[in-house]
């Protein structure tokens, strides 16, 4: 793990979004929602972003897609400052998906089908285009069938997946997620991870941000935890939450998988194999499992002799 | 039953507001009388020539109260509904901007004289969250936009769309001359309390209302365009 | 601008004095910037931008933005106030022209009187404005609908009047998310886009707008809800003899003037 | 754990709620929202009750509450049916708190305090004892210095706060809590969890609907599982999370901690002291590292020797 102060980021990869000491302050705000931020998105990584409500997260997001301007400082996508024309902001705002907390605020069209074209039809493309990939995104998505729908019929769930494949068909090349897990059970949050899961292999960047650490520590390569408009601590996930007091002074919590490994005896642990840390409580208790069956078994093995 | 009235209501409301849409923050007040533009005897005036409609509604609204409690949360989600698209920043078509006399419309379901006091209450909130307009010139300004507005909106949908049986022709109709008898009124208004030196009170009211007009004539138009555009929408889903 | 004026009255300096007490010095000014001349109105004028600016501590950007866009209306109505039209003919004028120009057979002139009346017109509405903007800037809505409910306004309109002021805020909130939202997905392109976005966005708002309700109706069920909205206040005011002395004093002595010197 | 269809649950504690059979269809709506749910809530216990979205958690939360009547069998509160007369609807609705997902949805006045005391306005108190009962929750929930601020100046755990404070004045014997902690970062929640504790010992029974298993584990006494209207499972945590392959068809995923817990090999268990289950990832790590450096220092002793 790297702090702040250090040198550059992920330098074996190429970075794709960087702010640069970027500050803003809402007009009428007394304080300041970013104040400095620097933190570069590597290309091609799922990450996760961490911190209270509160610490500048959606402020990141409109800047990063060109919606809020920086009062100071810059970003840049993939090395060059963004511009200020209209053209420009345009096509970031292509490049760069994002998908909001609540799916009811950005639905905007009635039907599942008119919802997923809107941006498309922003792009000017011509219809037959349009329709081809959106039967493309509605096939890759699973949503062929209720695509005459009326949004309000649907489940939150499925509201969620809209939103995202309506982002997705623009086939932006960084995805910005905003606590997208929130409100759903666990059979949508698996489908949902799923699916980003084939997002990033088709060749996605992913940003998420998000308050369950549980879910950033299993999913995430490389985890952001921002402050007060600030970012104060990145690195792989191992890395970021082995930090203990840090966390404790941030308030996060420490992956439930991870504060039991590390307490783990230490025998214990290299019989799991300790260079491979589990990412989810059912791995860790399925390698401990198998330990122990093992164990059953060498015991057996001496009884019988 | 209930539900569809109290959604048909609500959306005879949604149309009617479209045109704050046009009433952009910055120029929102062409047609708010600002806060002491009228002298003494005009703006008690006008306030007295206000209220009687004002207590005509409190009147009904108690009425319509007592039998379903709840009408008093609908009307009050109307009245923020419409106040919300009055104070976004909208560009409009002519890169002007309106006022409020949109309530009219609202006044063909809950009658002209619910929207006397919800029209008011808005202008209310425009003065008071939003600095447009004034309380002394409230009377004035509420007797044109929650009045007259309202009562010329409700005539004429009941008159085209009842007895011709026209409905959208109607609803184009009743929220463009609700606007443009709205803002010929504010021009009344101002005639009367500043007649000119040559001509008179019929002068002062021909130079305000064409000063005027050059924003509220395409904006009546506009609007009872995007009322109806808005009424299909809403109609469909 | 919206909210930004409610904002800045919750955290006004002069939050903790008594509602009522502002509201009268309030009205008591606005009475007095009416009735009264240029001289006393200009006077008037300083001292209630005294009060917003350094007393309740307003940001002056903030309160001359209020002042200018609300000058807009003035200015607007301006050249009606100020030109005077009649036929070339006849042209005759009693008062003492300032300006004038012959347009085919119409002479379109500005009198000094004219000059004069708009004159004593931006003067009223200005110190009318400040008297207005005061109490706009540091009694917060909250205050104003318990001093309604205390004298006796009808409980109909106090409870439309704090409904409204509730889902003002929730649905200004779903607005602007909604308006970022389809700027994020590449919206508002064109003048044409932008207005068929603006739709969109109208009857969206609109459904929004009904689900709340029904949900807000069970909620209040929930809650116990009959056929009333009565709420009860609580309120921590202090009196301020300093600020209270030079309200009347300084009111009485306008008063004084304006007997004084307009009487 | 006991399936439904064994007898009646928590016979060693008093019943407060209970529904008999209730089935209730939404008008319009294709299938029922509950369809034959029995279920009864024992006096003084934390509750939790999970199930996926739409199995009917907010229509059992709205019959609990009087607001929905059921469309045949019936709730009885300790004991007795619920009447349909106004008076008793009414009565209902103050010994039953409800409060909602979305905090917006509850809050009506201009300002906190006001808000707080509509429910006791509804009552027709007095205004003096309102005005007592306003003072000791605003102290109790720590919120007398925003007593005068707007609602919408707050932000979403505050929100949140307010809301539960305006049931919790009205003093209810029952608490009923929906997905309270969604979209709140980790210090919002845990004191939420601590105000929880709080309303608990004071004597309020308390059933609240969450997705987070790992939050149920940690905090529930009794556990409740719907799915389709009905309720298939219930029991205390263990023994609901015990139940490995009824869990799997419920789409519902161990807790973390109980996950690891089981997998712990026996001796290392034993050691921990098997009897008392670990209820956060927290106490179990301490608590292997307390065995840990037993096992240090004995080893020491051993070396030393």
């Amino acid at each position: 793990m790297k702090d702040v102060n250090a040198k550059a980021t992920a330098s074996e990869t190429t970075e794709l979004l960087r702010f640069s000491d970027v500050r803003y302050t809402y007009p009428g705000a007394g304080h300041p929602a970013l104040s400095g931020l620097s933190l570069t998105v590597p290309q091609g990584k799922k990450c996760v972003l961490l911190g209270h409500n509160g610490c500048g997260k959606s402020t990141l997001f409109l800047h990063a897609n060109g919606i809020l301007r920086p009062q100071h400082g810059e970003v840049l996508w993939k090395g060059s400052p963004i511009g200020n024309d209209r053209a420009s902001l345009f096509a970031l705002k292509q490049r760069i998906g994002l998908v909001f907390q609540d799916p009811e605020q950005q639905l905007i069209a009635t039907t599942v089908a008119e919802d997923l074209s809107y941006g498309l039809c922003n792009l000017k493309l011509p219809d037959a285009m349009i329709r081809e990939k959106l039967e493309g995104v509605m096939e890759r998505f699973q949503m062929t069938e209720w695509a005459e729908m009326p949004l309000h019929h649907l489940s939150l769930g499925q509201k969620r997946r809209v939103a995202l494949a309506g982002v997705m068909v623009m086939e932006p090349e960084l995805l910005l997620l905003d606590e997208p897990t929130a409100y759903l059970d666990q059979g949508q949050t698996q489908s949902f991870v799923q699916e980003l899961e084939r997002i990033h292999t088709a060749g996605t960047t992913i940003l998420m941000a998000t308050h369950d650490v549980d879910l950033a520590f299993a999913w995430a390569d490389w985890i952001f935890v921002m402050e007060k408009g600030q970012l104060v601590l990145e690195g792989v996930p191992e890395a970021v939450f082995s930090d203990r007091d840090r966390l404790a002074g941030l308030q996060l919590r420490i992956p439930a998988v991870y504060e039991v490994w590390q307490a783990l005896p230490d025998a214990l642990r290299e019989q799991v194999d300790a260079d491979c840390i589990p990412r989810t409580s059912a791995e860790l208790a399925a390698r401990l499992r198998a330990v122990s069956n093992q164990a059953d078994r060498y015991e057996s093995v001496v009884m019988q002799k | 039953m209930k539900g569809r009235r109290t959604r048909s209501s609500f959306l005879l409301i949604a149309g009617l507001m479209i045109y704050f849409l046009l009433n952009t923050p910055e120029t929102g007040h062409a047609m708010h009388i600002m806060e002491g533009y009228l002298p003494v005897g005009w703006s008690l005036f006008w306030w007295a020539a206000f209220l009687p409609f004002f207590f005509l509604g409190l009147r009904s609204i108690r009425r319509i109260v007592k039998e379903r409690p709840e009408f008093k949360l609908l009307l009050g989600v109307a009245g923020a509904f419409a106040f919300v698209l009055s104070a976004l920043k909208i560009p409009s078509v002519t890169g002007s901007s309106s006022h409020p006399t949109g309530t009219g419309l609202g006044s063909i379901l809950f009658g002209p004289w619910v929207m006397a006091v919800l029209g008011s209450l808005v202008l209310l909130f425009q003065a008071l969250l939003l600095a447009h307009g004034g309380l002394t010139t409230l009377g004035a300004n509420a007797f044109s936009m929650a009045v007259v507005g309202p009562v010329v909106a409700y005539g004429v949908y009941r008159l085209v769309a009842g007895r011709l049986g026209k409905q959208k022709i109607g609803i184009f109709l009743a929220a463009a001359l609700a606007d443009l008898s709205t803002y010929l009124v504010t021009s009344v208004q101002l005639a009367l309390a500043f007649p000119a030196a040559s001509g008179g009170i019929a002068a002062s009211f021909a130079k305000f209302a064409g000063i005027f007009a050059l924003t509220q004539v395409p904006l009546a138009i506009s609007e009872g365009l995007l009322t109806v555009l808005v009424w299909n929408w809403l109609q469909a889903y | 601008m919206i909210g930004r004026i409610d904002t800045l009255a919750y955290g006004s300096r002069l939050r903790n004095l008594p509602p009522v007490h502002k509201l009268l010095f309030a009205i008591g000014a606005l009475v007095l910037a009416l009735v009264s001349h240029p001289l006393v109105q200009a006077l008037l004028f300083v001292w209630m931008s005294l009060w917003i600016t350094v007393y309740a501590r307003v940001p002056w950007r903030i309160y001359v933005l209020v002042v200018s866009a609300s000058l807009a209306f003035l200015l607007a109505g301006a050249p009606a106030l100020l030109i005077e039209i009649a036929g070339g003919q006849e042209w005759s004028p009693t008062d003492s022209v300032w300006a004038s120009w012959q347009l085919g057979g119409w002479v379109f002139y500005v009198t000094e009187a004219g000059l004069t009346r708009v004159g004593i017109l931006a003067a009223r509405s200005l110190t009318a404005l400040s008297c207005f903007s005061f109490l706009l800037f540091t009694v917060p809505f909250a205050e104003i609908l318990q001093v309604l409910r205390k004298i006796g306004v009808p409980s109909i309109l106090t409870d439309l009047m704090m409904i409204m002021y509730r889902f003002v805020f929730v649905l200004l909130e779903t607005a602007e998310q909604m308006w970022t939202a389809q700027k994020a997905r590449g919206g508002h392109g064109g003048l044409s886009e932008t207005l068929k976005d603006a739709g969109r966005l109208v009857f969206q708002l609109f459904t929004r707008s009904m689900i709340r309700y029904r949900q807000m109706y069970i909620s209040m069920t929930a809650r116990g809800f009959l056929d009333d909205f009565r709420v009860i206040g609580y309120s921590t005011h202090v009196r301020s003899k300093r600020y209270e002395s030079e309200a009347v004093a300084g009111l009485l002595l306008l008063l004084m003037l304006e007997w004084w010197t307009g009487g």
